[in-house]
């Protein structure tokens, strides 16, 4: 019955003040929209360059000379990492794949019948687990003696540069997309705190002449609290239904018909339902506490 | 005057009200709301106290009274002198910076801030400047203060419309304070005040914006709600009320209480 | 009455103003703020108003009257008749439902929107709920409605301090409105009014608040005021006053007009 | 004289309002940092992107057969097209350039002396001016007769899938974070908007006061204008303060010690003074807008 009561109070008040409760929503659905169109885009972002690192593979050089004994010590060497949770995945190359690798990319193979012995090594091609342990798996394999120092990389060939550039582009994203996320929060969180301290402010008078009459700090708060609430999933909600639209009629078309190279991996994101919840419910929590936050200020003596 | 009164009110209190009040005493009724408990008898005792605004100002200068329960109360004094100051000590709206208020055997100034809407909860308030809640209707305010004490919602439709009829506002209910005239407003103040049948009641200059046959209403209505048992203590300048009635007259000056005589007139010396 | 005051107020007027105002005449000085110049004599003319509120309320029910330029009028009647109604149409803070009202010459019905700060600046308003502006000090208040005008800092440094002291409110020039009693704001609405000198002067139950010396006061006030050739519109409850002056009343009840009488007192027969 | 009333009217009304201009000045300062934090933020991505994009060259193989007049006619083709701007620059590079870039690629490059002659073809290396227009120069040089068409892309290579790929990041990378940025742009002038509205809504009694003692509308909007100003500009100012500490503190150290891929290209951004004047002038002019806009509302009747 009392909670009846405040909620009715509450819907009296968002009605009685439009022009309040409509900057509160208005705030709350900006705050939320931009939010809701960072969180998915980064993730998006972190998944297409994660994607990216998976496929920085270490080359292994077989030594030719190599007995099969240790190439054979070599690969469980090898597995034993995968076992690890090192390495993610490897494959075999032999000379003659190699070879017919390179002939692919020349313009008249037909000149290679004419080496005297394939010039390729076989290799092991090792797709890590985490491209940032390159390092760790490298120095892991180099006590093999299977391995063809003469090749690039002393035999065990990760495309440092490669790896060092896209790694240093994923933390960037990584670590400024995080930031970005952080600073917007804080800043969804702070205007949206602004703009209850506001219309709270803009009502003193009343909540003064409320307490006057003998009503107490929590009669005088819920009412708040629930308009708050009711502010922060409006907004939320508004926003939510804003983003779908968006992610119907731009994002997925977009999507379905971009042969680019954003798209076409699969990179995963954020599930639009989940997404929608956490907003609404995030929009209501902040709702609520700033209006409960605030009212303290007014709530003294 | 007040054989008027009473004759006036008793036409008036047609209203099944009273009839429907049965198996509550308006005792228990009160009680049950209320933290006011005078041992002693008196209602309101002031002992010393000063009450200073910043520095320089003071509005009310070592007042020593008592109040008993029941009594009926002018508070008269040219504008300034600390009527209103007075009235917001009594229900703690501010703490008195010297001396010791004690309203319904309660020391305000050793009341925690939590107590304090219990108190006013006890004590029905007409102010100066009305302090109505801007966005509601009348009928919202004058709910209101049954809301708080937590009422039940059909008790509150039953006492609401009694006492917007009695204080001439019925037809005004669905109003907005800021679409009543002056005196409509203050007369919403006087019912909310009055709603909750309090066992202290204040008026802080009631009939200011009423004219002389609203006011005399609204005394008749004091004057039975006094009748009751309630304790009334109201600030006014209308020398022609305070004259007629007849009762206790407290006069203050410059924050000082230079004059307190039962059944007195506005001023000593009669023009 | 009437010389009484006069009496009083000659004695009151020792502050240098007068003296100083040599130079400019009173007139000049109020036409170059104002645009009111009544044509044939009359500052009001009402013809056939009515004021509605939405569908159901009026608020003033045909009206027709006229008011010379120099009367002092008394607006007398019941609470909700109608007076602030009245006052409100005056200086258009609203627009009459029907009917015409000239003030100064000027069709108000007609006047465009921009052109309405010029007719408020030459009539000076005091307001039953005081309307002063929270944020400022009584100095301020009073400053603004002379800044409005453009007026020049050094005469408004002149004029201020002035018509604070003839208000009693010198020594709270610093003072915010809430840091003020009743009777202290509203005396701060009448000297704002009067500051700059209107060729119209109204007022909303000017004395709702203050005891019957200071009443009195304000009243000798507004008296001299109209002496110098102000017309003075005032609506009232107070009996006494309105008998006092015996001047021009003017009664509402329901919005309609009852009684327009000259030399009159505020009830037909004295009760 | 009258501008000196006003600003004093201002300042007055700031300090008696301070809850009021404080939410304000916040309000101002998080929509200003946020578009402080992303505009150079997009301004780097986009002009790193555009780096990469230039590297995008074209392959213009040159048959072996081809006489050394078309091999001319060819060049002259190019050189025609540099000179209409769609080709930024070439170079040539001969038989023996060619196989002495393919011997660096082998383990054992001796072997290819084995070779009885050189396999690979001599080519133009053409670098264009916007690789988006890739096709229209392979198209305008496919006309030459020099052209080795048993090569890939019949001659002409330019990369077309990772040209595509990259471009389609670019453009991406383009429009989304000038979406971002204009829905940023707008979120900030509703959000400052908002607060105005509301901190002029919780004076609407005093304004409707100035109005009934003869204020005309221009006199009471002079002040609120000069105090959105003051506020617009302080928020502003407050956010550029903090960016120019984060620069100092966090990004600067990065650049200067980071080797990694996205700095080293020596991308360049918005100048920080550029920035802090645009930002500083932006929020002033908002504030202002806002306030005069607003006070529309409250000025009637
Ligand atoms: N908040 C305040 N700050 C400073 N001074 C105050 C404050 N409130 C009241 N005063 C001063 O205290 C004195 C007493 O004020 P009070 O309101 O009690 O007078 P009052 O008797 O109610 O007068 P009135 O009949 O005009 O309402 C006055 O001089 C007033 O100026
Ligand atoms: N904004 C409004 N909306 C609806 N009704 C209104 C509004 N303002 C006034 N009224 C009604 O119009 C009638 C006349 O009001 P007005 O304020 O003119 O009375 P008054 O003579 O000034 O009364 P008082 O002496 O109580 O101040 C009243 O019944 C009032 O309820
Ligand atoms: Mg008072
Ligand atoms: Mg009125």
């Amino acid at each position: 019955m009392r909670l009846g009561f405040f909620f009715r109070e509450a819907i009296r008040s968002i009605k009685a003040n439009v022009a309040i409760s409509v900057a509160a929503i208005v705030t709350v659905m900006i705050a939320v929209f931009i939010l809701g169109t960072f969180i998915p885009s980064y993730l998006y972002v972190q998944s297409t360059v994660n994607q990216q690192k998976s496929r920085l593979d270490i080359q292994v050089y077989v030594a030719d000379a190599a007995p099969q004994s240790q190439v054979a010590a070599l690969q469980a060497q090898i597995v034993a990492l995968q076992s690890q949770g090192l390495i993610k995945s490897f494959s075999f190359i032999s000379k003659t794949d190699a070879l017919n690798q390179f002939k692919a990319r020349l313009n008249d193979p037909s000149i290679l019948t004419l080496l005297p012995n394939n010039p390729l090594p076989a290799s092991f091609d090792v797709r890590p687990a985490d491209p940032a342990k390159d390092g760790q798996i490298a120095t892991a394999l180099r006590t093999s003696h299977a391995i063809d120092t003469t090749m690039p990389g002393n035999g065990i060939s990760y495309a440092e540069t490669t790896t060092n550039r896209l790694l240093t582009i994923a933390q960037f994203i990584q670590y400024a997309g995080l930031v970005l996320i952080a600073i917007l929060l804080v800043a969804a969180i702070l205007l949206i705190g602004n703009t209850i301290r506001l219309s709270i402010f803009a009502r003193r008078r009343e909540v003064e002449v409320m307490r006057l009459v003998g009503a107490t700090n929590w009669f005088i708060r819920w009412p708040f609290i629930i308009e708050g609430i009711i502010c922060g999933v409006v907004g939320a909600a508004i926003s939510v239904v804003i983003l779908w639209i968006a992610k119907i009629l731009v994002v997925d078309p977009y999507v379905s018909t971009s042969t680019g190279g954003l798209t076409r991996d699969s990179a995963t994101t954020i599930g639009f339902g989940t997404l929608a919840v956490i907003l609404i419910v995030a929009g209501g929590a902040v709702g609520a506490v700033g209006s409960g936050f605030t009212l303290r200020r007014f709530l003294k003596v | 005057m007040s054989t008027d009164a009473d004759a006036q009110l008793n036409s008036e209190s047609e209203s099944p009200a009273p009839a429907r009040r049965t198996g509550r005493t308006a005792e228990r009724r009160i009680d049950r709301r209320s933290i006011l408990r005078p041992g002693d008898g008196s209602m309101v005792i002031f002992d010393g106290v000063t009450k200073r605004y910043g520095e320089d100002v003071v509005g009310l200068d070592n007042i020593s009274l008592s109040i008993d329960a029941g009594e009926f109360v002018f508070l008269v004094g040219p504008s300034g002198s600390g009527k209103s100051t007075f009235i917001r000590l009594l229900i703690k709206e501010m703490d008195a910076s010297e001396g010791t208020v004690i309203v319904g055997g309660r020391d305000l100034g050793k009341m925690g801030r939590s107590k304090v809407p219990y108190l006013r909860r006890g004590i029905g308030c007409v102010f100066q400047d009305f302090k109505l809640l801007p966005g509601r209707t009348i009928y919202e305010n004058v709910a209101y203060a049954l809301e708080v004490t937590g009422d039940a919602p059909k008790s509150i439709r039953r006492k609401v419309p009694e006492i917007l009829a009695l204080t001439g506002l019925s037809d005004k209910s669905d109003r907005l304070p800021n679409e009543l005239s002056g005196g409509e407003q203050q007369r919403v103040s006087i019912a909310r005040a009055f709603v909750n049948h309090p066992r202290l009641l204040i008026a802080d200059e009631p009939t200011g914006n009423l004219d002389p046959d609203t006011s005399i209403g609204i005394m008749q209505l004091l004057y039975r709600i006094n009748r009751t048992g309630t304790t009334v203590v109201m600030a006014t300048h209308d020398r022609d009320l305070v004259d007629k009635m007849q009762m206790r007259v407290i006069a203050l000056e410059g924050g000082k209480l230079v004059r307190d005589e039962r059944s007195a007139s506005y001023a000593t010396v009669e023009p």
